[in-house]
């Protein structure tokens, strides 16, 4: 059996569980906001609905079809919204996206709580735009 | 028989490791790699006589020209075009068809005019011809596939009919592998007074072609898909159409005489060829062209139909994977392309990347293709004379333990 | 002060014999030749990461495509560019301008529009905008020449005017070696609301070019008349009018997503580079720009003028021999064209390339220019960074003897 | 001095001899037959005028504008002309075509006369055309 570390590190444990039980997945019926992010090339395609409560998130609804990272990216990105202010989202998104375009250390990602699962995709940098899908159907959002 | 081991020997790169594995290259409808003789060919030009061509009366400038020209004859000769005067050089395959497109096309092509596409064009030998649609009013007509990704030619007839003014072809195609009959659609195309631009990208590289017996009026190659360099590419077009077509590029090169107010036109090929040619890389071409005829054309196509179906059997032999394409040996080059339905292909990839397998994920140029066959993109491998079985078993190996990883979570 | 003999061992062709004599290159107009860096560039590309670029997701895929992007970099850097996303790759500076003619200009000039070049333009700066004015009813107007060629800017407002599309001019002009002011006109044609097209491929090989400063909205490079391979040059372009703009050439890469019946288009720079890239020679192109970087455009501008000057002198020195371009340095790059009036340029190139003396004869691509001046040809002597005042000491001899062989007979 | 024995193969003495005194320059007023040759990349014309007698030439002008070679080559070419016939200039200008651009062997040259001097300039390949303007001038007669 071929040794296979290296490629924990991109499909980490948590990535595959998500992968697995997906978070959130239904659909909202009554959201607050959508939105959705396409990536022609390969075909990978994000949905969002977000209803908030006194200006933080209180529920998410997110279906990512392809790719097993941008299926796992779009569940634990769902969990972690869960309560946040849009400012506090906007935040995040901004600094997963300098984390993922540059090589950071995970120590200065501050509170980006289970999406430092997603750090290991550095590994395969043509893989990074999948995890950042769901980001940009998130920010279609806000 | 090829001997693969000492070919293996002739291309450096073949004896790379990524992450710690021996490289397994099948990638090649891509890209292939560069053979030692064709690098050196590089060298050779810029270490001794790199010069710009033509016109030039000192010696490197004769020399360099000598060889430029050289080359040419052997693209040409390659292919069997009776004159290299048909052969005008390129970037690339796409920019060898936008040529056409922007000339030919746009003076012959009128409203009301058809243009048979088939529905596995690369994107190349299709999005030019939406926008000379779109300028002339014309429309495009795609022969249908049937369910193993052949043409269906049953209603060939009505396809290509009186309306038809260019037939313009895949050879064999980058994404099913499928070897199309050029030579038929092109008799079809004669009778109802078309023209024919074969798609010969996959094709030139891994089978003997033959302008002649094909007879198209236009046929495109892309020479870094044949064991030369990127950058280079060529036109073969019938002498007398060239002859009578407008210029494509303008600049220096490309004229008789200039005046502030008007230009006039050199001679084939150099008429369409404006700027400085990317002279080291012709001549690459040209190193790549005698590797590939003292190996034989004919072998390495036998080689590739050995590879190709040892690999599909083991493929169909895998549970849970789709392939495409026509399973007659015949009738397919050395292309597979697959999908498992759970898992995607760009995880499918990746996966075997950290195996050292170089397989290429996506929708290989060819979207409509992909959105037909009801899938967002395939993973492919694409063989050539230096793949050996033994790497097929690597993949294969490979692969399995993929779909159990992503699957079921073993590993 | 640049170190010229260390220099000269980076190029290997330097170290050749012609004829039994050392070469003497001074064709660098033409082409420039390759350090020793660029070469291998090449073949560690080709020997070790060799592949498609772009949404490939194996190891050499992603090498690949990250060798090449920053290439790209670093030719934006090296000119100044904002952006990386303004440098489109082209072949040479001359598909640089057909692709600006062909799409900008195709869309923007209108009938009655003029389009102000110089008298002493490249063929390649001014065929294609032959084509546009005759496609769209628009009017060439020619600033003209002083007698020693600069260009005559006594009535330049009535030549820049509200009339005014486009002002094409080149920097350095490769026949006369006139530095052309082309931050101030860049300032006339903003006044009058004009786009702007610098023909860059003589000044940014030489001297530092910022586009910031001389804010053109194109500007054309060629790769190899900068140490570079052939086959890959640049266009520069403002980020907000490449955007605006519709695609050249056509095909994958450059497109978003394609139906059977229609496309759009992908994002800068892919949008403007259809087919497989010049990947190798794009990688080339960033390791000559490294070279040129290190060593110092200052410095190399410097050495120039040091060694045009001197041979200038020479030259001036000589019987009988007619020199063109303006003689104070700070309007000259390294180019110096002459002529007897009895030796035709061609007899008096044959006879320097006996001598292993490389200059180039004839009409170098500006015939109009050489029909108002009123000679059939010149012959140009172009320096680079790596000649040496003793090679001016050679050509100055050669033409010596070369002037009493055919005058005199004397021998 | 430079050693220049190479250089003297391409301009052989008769070469510069017949530069220097050209023959048959005077354009003929009254010609049977006249013809043009111009090569636009260097600027070189070549004008010619014959007079035929019995079927024979009787009388040559020629004018060359350009390189010493295709002076030289009008001026030994109008020399060689003067009595043939036009199959005789025919096949006269087809072998001086087929010699200088192939490797034949000055032996193989049949009757070319002083046209022979100009077999060195193959040793500068470019150089050929500049010797081949006076035949088109002549063939555009014929
Ligand atoms: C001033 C100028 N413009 C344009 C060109 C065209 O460059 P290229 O041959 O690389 O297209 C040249 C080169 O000859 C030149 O000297
Ligand atoms: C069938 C086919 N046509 C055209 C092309 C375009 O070739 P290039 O990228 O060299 O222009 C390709 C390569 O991807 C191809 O596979």
């Amino acid at each position: 059996m071929t040794d296979l570390a290296d490629l924990d590190d991109i499909y980490g444990n948590q990535i595959l569980e998500h992968r697995r039980n997906p978070r959130n997945r239904e659909k909202l019926s009554n959201p607050d906001v959508t939105g959705r992010a396409i990536n022609p090339f390969c075909g990978d395609q994000v949905d969002i609905q977000i209803l908030f409560k006194d200006s933080r998130v209180s529920a998410v609804g997110i279906q990512a079809e392809g790719c097993l990272i941008n299926q796992a990216t779009a569940s634990i990105l769902s969990e972690f919204m869960v309560g946040m202010s849009i400012t506090e989202m906007m935040s995040a998104s901004n600094r997963f996206r300098d984390i993922m375009s540059s090589d950071v250390s995970k120590d200065k990602l501050g509170d980006l709580g289970n999406l430092v699962a997603l750090v290991g995709v550095r590994k395969s940098p043509v893989r990074i735009k999948c995890a950042l899908l769901p980001f940009s159907a998130l920010e279609e959002t806000l | 028989m090829l001997d693969i081991q000492k070919i293996r020997k002739d291309f450096p790169v073949l004896g790379r490791e990524v992450y710690g594995k021996p490289l397994i290259y099948l990638d090649n409808a891509a890209t292939t790699q560069k053979p030692d003789t064709v690098i050196r060919s590089l060298v050779d030009y810029y270490e001794n006589y790199n010069s710009n061509v033509h016109r030039g009366v000192h010696k490197l400038s004769m020399e360099s020209t000598e060889r430029f020209e050289e080359a040419r004859e052997k693209v040409a000769c390659f292919i069997n075009s009776k004159s290299s005067n048909s052969i005008i050089w390129t970037r690339n395959a796409t920019e060898a068809i936008n040529l056409v497109a922007n000339t030919w096309a746009q003076e012959h092509v009128k409203s009301g005019d058809e243009i048979v596409l088939t529905a596995m064009e690369h994107h190349s030998n299709l999005v030019p011809w939406q926008k000379v649609a779109k300028d002339k009013q014309a429309l495009l007509k795609y022969i249908p596939l049937t369910a193993d990704g052949r043409l269906d030619l049953t209603n060939i007839d009505d396809i290509i009919c009186s309306r038809t003014k260019l037939v313009s072809i895949v050879h064999v195609s980058n994404s099913l592998g499928t070897i199309n009959p050029v030579e038929e659609l092109t008799a079809k195309a004669r009778k109802v007074g078309a023209s024919v631009l074969v798609d010969a990208a996959q094709s030139v590289p891994h089978m003997p072609v033959d302008v002649q017996q094909i007879d198209p009026d236009f046929l495109t190659i892309s020479g870094h898909k044949m064991l030369g360099p990127t950058g280079i590419g060529a036109l073969y077009a019938k002498e007398d159409i060239l002859e009578s077509m407008e210029p494509f590029l303008r600049g220096g090169e490309m004229v008789l005489e200039v005046t502030y107010e008007d230009a006039s036109w050199n001679s084939l090929p150099m008429r369409f060829e404006a700027g400085t040619p990317n002279i080291a890389d012709a001549v690459g071409m040209g190193a790549a062209v005698d590797y590939l005829s003292a190996i034989g054309m004919k072998s390495i196509r036998q080689h590739e139909v050995d590879i190709t179906s040892y690999a599909l059997d083991a493929i169909k032999a895998i549970n849970g994977l789709d392939h495409y394409g026509p399973d007659d040996m015949s009738q397919r080059g050395g292309v597979i392309s697959f999908n498992s339905p759970g898992v995607h292909p760009h995880d499918l990839g990746t996966f075997l990347d950290r195996l050292g397998i170089a397989v290429r994920t996506g929708h290989h140029c060819t979207m409509p293709l992909m959105r037909m066959l009801g899938v967002p993109a395939t993973t492919r491998a694409s063989f050539y004379l230096y793949n050996t079985k033994s790497e097929v078993d690597v993949l294969i190996d490979g692969l399995t333990e993929a779909l159990g990883y992503f699957n079921d979570g073993s590993r």
